[in-house]
């Protein structure tokens, strides 16, 4: 029990997969200009990885590895999570229209989204078994939505601020993220 | 102007005055300047020209058929009718009659006290009290509030109407009542004044003398109990506020059968000196300033009404009006000054706003020009406009006068939708 | 229908023509890939071990089958003979396995020095016991036929200082060790043989 | 109006250069600029995938049916990376260790995709190979750059590209800003870099 | 000051004005007209006031070199400033002391032995990047100095390793670090500091903040003048007591008491003048208590259990971070409207 809390917390905190790990920095600059539309990604994110880091574990678990197949990972991840968020979007559509409405246009942006797909790969090598696997796959994208959050925050305030014409937009958000990544860095060597 | 303390950790306290001082009767002036609101339709006011005679408590029309009116409060000959625009935009036709000689009263005034008297004659009594919304259909008015404390610092003008027009207080509640049919009336005063007060007949409230307590969107909350919501005016809570200095002008019409044209102004020097004065509706201020002995230079600031939430003017020569409780000469050593600093977020303002309005992320908004943003969750449209947040803005921020510009500029886009609709 | 059949046909041509690229490089570069892997991460701490040596460890290699495990072992030639071994075995850190490489001389069963290969330790702590050649140089010389132990636990060995841990998980990955060296000494020598020269 | 040849290379080394005016791709910027090195490398195996799926999905546009499009990219772009994959691994091992998972990750990288589906679906292959070739320099000098950057302050050295060589900078008394090689420097020299490319830009 | 500007302003909403002839030029300008005579340039002269005891303790202790790193420090952050301003043709804004402040606290944070162009990189993170490329007072989202301090602490090691960094100095007492010899030697190491002396300055550390009775004194200065609130000083007290104390409870042999990490490190200067900073801390009277008591739980973590020595600049700039969230907590305005209620 307790290594699984340990590997949660670092997953969230210490290797935090956006401010350490450097993985789904389009998203993370794309959808938080405001803190709606970065919920709505926070949570779309923690959705699909966590079916995506299960289904790839298995694709890895009975195919790819016993068949010494492990060279085309990649192209089957891929195409693994392509299929995955299309049916979620098609599922969702059909029988939870709310839920889709809310998820709805953040779903195709996941696809191209290195964090889903780094997870999915880190929970390989990192040789996870299943529950290992699944924690991580929680954990990861929770690390991602409450990053994602904190920064949708200071930058509301910081687009309505006076922030020099050259520094505005990207350029002052990847600062801003820098200076979180700076801050994640406390919690190094607590697990 | 109230420094900070020297513990500057206490929430400061803004207090009153609270000991009217004695009045000074000032003579009829020589011109008279009445500001009568440009009809709906637009029309010009027709009605008047110069050369036109005049007569004390005569009711002065634009056109026949405007509803608007003012009362001259003197007698003479109109010298000018002039296009004004105030700065809130409003047009008006500023009025200006030459006195000449004894006063000459228009008995038009009968002395039925019912609405629609109301409505004819009292529009432009002073203390500016107002009879439309007991004639709104829409609007079920329960309530009237006498308010016998000044609505800024340093004024005591109302205040000098309680302690010494108690009577004609008592004479304008038993008015009010059969005008109005409201079931409560309460008269709010200070301590002090809770002798004088007792004797009008109307339920009392003691006030606190700590600024703003004294608004009506305060005295709503602390001593009726109800809360204003965002955006409403107390009319809509079905309460009216009605200054004691009109509740007095009312009764003393019923009682002597003439209306009052005579308002009372606390007028305070460079000095901090205050003098309250008595003189008639539509006085230039030089005449008063030269009464009381202030002079006025160059880049100083005057200032009708109070400290806190008055206006302040370029001209010596505008007038009193109906509503002006009291003038603040400033000179330019005195002034607060604004600055483009933006909000640094020490909290101060949040923690002075009497209704808890998030002004440190409010002004963020107003700066950048996101009405909707504000209003929808900055609460700018709780603002009661006290000013504190701009008086205890360590940026010097002009939050008071965002958040009204802010207010103005959401009225108009959601006019243009309604237009649109 | 003809568009479903073209979709189909043509996802399944594109698949079938990546695989057999995929399935053409891929044997095109196994060999060089295996060589390459072994020379960057098990590589060096061969290297250092084997000092001296005359041939190229990585190079002459071989496998012995240990129940289900294949173990890699890799020849050193001193003198024209095949009188050293090197294996890799692990041990438990503090951040997860630490990969040790282990020399052994196979006629006196002693250690000809040790390297740390892959590890998730700490850097400036753990990671010391593969950085700071004054931990691993400690096993030079010592006979397998004992536990091997940090000094507080009563053995002979200095722990990196800050970094206990990591020092008895590769004191204990090398007592293992000596287990399965045991068990397939024979073996070992026999297939060493074939690199004398 | 038609670009030519040459100027669909040189859109992509500054007027489009990914990812200061294409604010997309910044994983990998961020992760692999620690060494110019590692930084140059991971350009070369981005415009390798970038320029052959270029050509492929170009040539195929035709009979590639709409529907099923973006998975054929995808297919093709996977394709290639995984063959990067193993070249590299048999050619420049200790760089594939250095760019870890970031080499399988080109699979997702925005920047190709995007290629793939604005350009190369609708271009012939001449010209979709000139665009991959320049967005791939544009992405590799850009990498390049802010690489030598954070090396040259956090380490105070510059690595030379597919060889041992690393230069010393500074003297002996240099003390490393490490800052600037460790993950929020990464962010923070991006930005600053971009603040400046507006403000020469601008003028 | 240069850049407080009177506000004059044409009424331009007055077509006509009566008898405008030869009149006298008034100023015109909104309510209200009385202010607290509050301003950020005599704020920020408080707090460096504020701060003066314990500035001098150090220069006292450690002489010249402190003198040298004081004085550097806000002579590159005023010149930072000035030159940004020159550069983007801004108002000059050396005047509100915002700068000069920020150079103190800086100083204050470093060794004495701090070389040259420490605290001249220092002072350029805390100045350009920290504040204004945000856009300049107010829009910092991060207490300046504090993320100058940690971009330094991490790249520059054994600068900022005190017990090294001040090794030739002799002050007649333990010159030691003692978070440092806590974390590496456990409580055994730490019986030469007593609260008394850790409380007078008897302990190696930076220059302006060993001195724990001048930090309180200028601490409580400023709470009472009303330039810092006392909730959040109070509340990262409080987090940082009760955080230790566990640990302390849990394993005193590992862990020190409550004390020790009160007076000991950067828990003073923390809490009365940079936990407090305006821009990146809280409004409200909750998310103030929040802020503090998580920034104190925060310094304890990574004291005790994380990689860092000192955890207080990662604790308050975790926390500067959430502030945008914590603050959205706050009371229901009077009069609000709640939707569907
Ligand atoms: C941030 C951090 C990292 C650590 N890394 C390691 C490590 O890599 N290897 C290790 O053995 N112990 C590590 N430790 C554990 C401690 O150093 C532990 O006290 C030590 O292993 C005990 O050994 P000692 O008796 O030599 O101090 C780490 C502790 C912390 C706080
Ligand atoms: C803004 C600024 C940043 C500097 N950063 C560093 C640095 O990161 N590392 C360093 O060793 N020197 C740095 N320097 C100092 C000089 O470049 C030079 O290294 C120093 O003078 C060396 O002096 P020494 O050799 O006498 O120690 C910096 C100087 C300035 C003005
Ligand atoms: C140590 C100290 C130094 C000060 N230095 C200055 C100064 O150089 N310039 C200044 O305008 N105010 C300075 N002040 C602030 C003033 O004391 C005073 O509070 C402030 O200027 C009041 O501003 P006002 O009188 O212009 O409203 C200083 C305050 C302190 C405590
Ligand atoms: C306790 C306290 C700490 C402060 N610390 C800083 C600081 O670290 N940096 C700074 O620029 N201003 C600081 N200020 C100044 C204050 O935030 C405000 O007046 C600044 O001018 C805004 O940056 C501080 C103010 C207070 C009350
Ligand atoms: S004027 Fe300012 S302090 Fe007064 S109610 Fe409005 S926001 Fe609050
Ligand atoms: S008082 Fe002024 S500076 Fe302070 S928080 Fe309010 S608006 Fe901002
Ligand atoms: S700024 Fe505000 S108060 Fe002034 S005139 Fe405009 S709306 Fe009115
Ligand atoms: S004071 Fe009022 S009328 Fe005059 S310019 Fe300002 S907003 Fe306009
Ligand atoms: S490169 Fe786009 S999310 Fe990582």
């Amino acid at each position: 029990m307790g290594d699984y809390i340990l590997l949660a917390i670092g997953a969230i905190l210490v290797n935090n997969i956006l401010l350490i790990q450097y993985l789904g920095n389009c998203p993370f600059l794309g959808t938080s200009k405001k803190m709606d539309t970065a919920v709505g990604m926070a949570m779309a994110v923690v959705f699909v990885l966590a079916m995506a880091g299960i289904v790839t574990w298995i694709f890895e678990a009975v195919f790819l590895k016993p068949l010494g197949l492990e060279y085309i990972r990649t192209i089957v991840f891929i195409v693994v999570i392509a299929a995955l968020v299309q049916f979620v979007e098609i599922f969702l559509k059909k029988n939870i229209p709310a839920l889709y409405a809310g998820l709805g246009i953040f779903l195709p942006l996941i696809t191209t989204n290195c964090a889903v797909m780094g997870v999915c790969l880190i929970n390989i090598k990192e040789e996870y078994n299943f529950l290992e696997m699944f924690v991580s796959s929680l954990a990861y994208p929770a690390g991602f939505g409450l990053a994602l959050i904190l920064f949708a925050g200071l930058r509301e305030r910081i687009i309505i601020g006076r922030v020099p014409a050259p520094m505005q937009d990207v350029a002052i958000a990847l600062v801003t993220a820098g200076f979180m990544s700076l801050s994640f860095l406390g919690f190094k060597g607590m697990i | 102007m109230i420094k900070r303390s020297f513990l500057g950790f206490v929430t400061p306290k803004l207090k009153h005055n609270i000991v009217p001082g004695p009045v000074q009767e000032l003579p009829v002036p020589s011109k008279v300047t009445l500001l009568l609101k440009e009809p709906q339709n637009g029309g010009n006011a027709s009605s008047l020209k110069a050369g036109d005679t005049v007569r004390t408590g005569q009711r002065l029309f634009a056109s026949p058929d405007s509803a608007e009116y003012v009362i001259s409060s003197v007698t003479g000959t109109i010298s000018d009718v002039a296009p004004y625009m105030d700065s809130y935009g409003r047009k008006y036709a500023a009025v200006t009659i030459e006195t000449g000689g004894q006063d000459d009263w228009e008995d038009e005034f009968n002395k039925e006290p019912s609405l629609d008297t109301a409505l004819k004659f009292f529009e432009y009594a002073p203390g500016n009290p107002s009879f439309r919304p007991f004639a709104d259909p829409e609007k079920t008015i329960r309530t009237i509030v006498i308010n016998g404390m000044d609505q800024d610092l340093l004024i005591t003008a109302n205040q000098y109407v309680v302690q010494n027009e108690a009577a004609d207080i008592k004479e304008g509640v038993k008015a009010l009542e059969k005008i109005t049919g409201a079931d409560r009336i309460v008269i709010t005063v200070p301590e002090n004044l809770v002798q004088q007060a007792n004797t009008t007949g109307a339920e009392l409230k003691t006030l606190s003398t700590t600024y703003p307590d004294s608004l009506p969107h305060m005295i709503m909350k602390n001593m009726l109990g109800q809360v204003v919501s965002a955006g409403d005016t107390p009319e809509d809570t079905g309460v009216v506020f009605i200054n004691a200095e009109a509740a007095s002008a009312i009764g003393a019409a019923f009682e002597t059968g003439r209306l009052r044209v005579t308002k009372i102004v606390t007028v305070v020097g460079k000095d901090g000196n205050t003098t309250n004065i008595r003189t008639r509706i539509g006085t230039p201020l030089r005449d008063i300033l030269q009464a009381c002995n202030v002079s006025i230079n160059e880049r100083d600031r005057l200032i009708l009404g109070g400290p806190m939430r008055g206006t302040a003017t370029y001209s010596e020569d505008l007038a009193i009006g109906p509503d002006t409780d009291g003038i603040v000469v400033q000179d330019e050593a005195n002034s607060s000054q604004v600055t483009d600093y933006p909000c640094i977020n020490c909290g101060e303002c949040v923690r002075i706003c009497p209704v808890k309005i998030p002004v440190n992320m409010l002004v963020r908004f107003l700066e950048a020009r996101l009405y909707e943003d504000a209003a929808s969750m900055y609460d700018m449209e709780c603002c009661i406009e006290c000013g504190l947040c701009s008086y205890a803005c360590i940026s010097r921020i002009p939050i008071f006068q965002y958040i009204k510009l802010g207010k103005y500029e959401l009225s108009l886009t959601e006019t243009a939708e309604a237009a649109n609709e | 229908m003809r568009d479903i059949i073209r979709m189909i046909v043509v996802l399944a041509v594109l698949a079938a023509c990546s695989g057999g690229l995929l399935a053409a490089v891929k044997s095109g570069t196994a060999e060089k890939i295996e060589y390459q892997q072994l020379k960057f991460v098990k590589g060096p701490a061969i290297k250092e071990i084997m000092k001296g040596c005359s041939n190229d460890p990585i190079v002459d290699r071989f496998k012995i089958k240990d129940g289900e495990i294949e173990r890699g072992f890799y020849v050193g030639v001193f003198d024209g003979k095949a009188n050293a071994v090197a294996y890799e075995t692990s041990g438990k850190g503090f951040g997860g396995p630490v990969g040790i490489m282990v020399g052994v001389n196979i006629h006196t069963d002693k250690l000809l020095g040790i390297g740390v290969t892959t590890h998730s330790e700490t850097p400036g702590l753990g990671s010391r016991a593969k950085d700071d050649p004054s931990f691993g140089v400690q096993f030079k010389g010592m006979a397998m036929n004992k536990p091997f132990k940090v000094k507080t636990d009563g053995g002979e060995i200095d722990a990196v200082s800050g970094a206990t841990i990591t020092s008895k998980g590769v004191c204990a990955g090398i007592t293992q060790s000596a287990e399965f060296y045991k068990k397939l000494k024979p073996q070992i020598i026999e297939q060493a043989k074939a690199f004398a020269k | 109006m038609a670009k030519t040849i040459v100027q669909e290379f040189t859109k992509g080394l500054w007027e489009e250069i990914p990812p200061f005016r294409l604010v997309l791709g910044l994983c990998p910027v961020l992760a692999v600029t620690k060494t110019v090195a590692n930084g140059i490398g991971m350009g070369i195996a981005a415009t390798f995938v970038l320029v052959c799926s270029n050509i492929l999905v170009s040539a195929l546009r035709n009979i590639i049916p709409s529907k099923v499009r973006v998975p054929c990219f995808i297919i093709i772009i996977a394709t290639f990376v995984v063959v990067v994959e193993l070249v590299m691994q048999a050619v420049a091992y200790p760089l594939f260790l250095q760019l870890g998972i970031f080499i399988p990750l080109i699979v997702v990288n925005c920047i190709i995709l995007g290629r793939a589906e604005a350009f190369a679906s609708k271009n012939g292959v001449a010209a979709s190979t000139a665009d991959g070739l320049g967005i791939g320099v544009g992405f590799t000098i850009a990498l390049g750059a802010l690489a030598a950057i954070r090396e040259a302050f956090g380490a105070g050295t510059l690595s030379v590209p597919f060889s041992d060589t690393i230069v010393q900078l500074f003297g002996p008394s240099f003390k490393p800003f490490t800052f600037m090689v460790e993950a929020p420097g990464a962010f923070v020299c991006l930005g600053l870099m971009l603040g400046v490319m507006n403000l020469v830009g601008k003028k | 000051m240069s850049s407080e500007k009177k506000l004059i302003v044409p009424h331009a909403l007055f077509p006509s004005r009566p008898g405008a002839a030869g009149e006298k030029k008034l100023v015109v300008a909104h309510a209200p007209y009385w202010h607290d005579g509050s301003k950020i340039s005599t704020k920020n002269y408080h707090i460096m006031l504020a701060a003066l005891p314990a500035v001098l303790m150090g220069i006292s202790q450690y002489g010249a070199p402190a003198v040298g790193v004081i004085a550097l420090s806000m002579a590159c952050a005023m010149i930072w400033e000035l030159v940004w301003n020159l550069l983007l043709r801004r108002p000059h804004s050396i005047g509100d002391g915002s700068a000069a402040a920020t150079g103190l606290l800086l100083g204050m944070l470093m060794p004495a032995t701090a070389p040259w162009w420490v605290v001249a990189l220092g002072t350029f993170i805390a100045i350009v990047v920290g504040k204004q490329i945000f856009g300049g007072i107010g829009f910092n989202p991060l207490n300046p100095p504090l993320l100058a301090l940690a971009m330094l602490v991490i790249s520059f090691k054994g600068i900022f390793d005190f017990d090294e960094a001040l090794r030739h100095y002799d002050l007649g007492f333990a010159m030691s670090y003692p978070l440092g010899q806590v974390k590496y030697f456990g409580t055994a190491a730490i019986d030469k500091f007593s609260v008394g002396g850790l409380l007078m300055g008897q302990q190696a550390g930076a220059v302006g903040s060993t001195f724990g009775l001048g930090l309180i004194i200028g601490g409580l200065y400023l709470i009472i003048r009303g330039y810092i609130r006392w909730e959040i000083p109070l509340s990262f007290l409080v987090g940082v007591f009760v955080t230790a104390l566990i640990f302390n409870l849990s394993d005193p042999a590992k862990y020190a008491g409550p004390f020790f990490h009160l007076f000991a490190g950067y828990t003073l200067i923390a809490a009365f003048f940079l936990a407090p900073e305006d821009s990146s801390s809280p409004a409200n009277f909750i998310p103030m208590l929040i802020f503090g008591a998580l920034a104190g739980l925060m310094t304890v973590l990574i004291r005790n259990i994380g990689a860092y020595v000192d955890g207080v600049p990662f604790s308050i700039l975790l926390m500067n971070l959430a502030n945008p969230l914590l603050d959205k907590i706050r009371p229901k305005a009077i009069g609000k409207v709640v939707e569907n209620a």
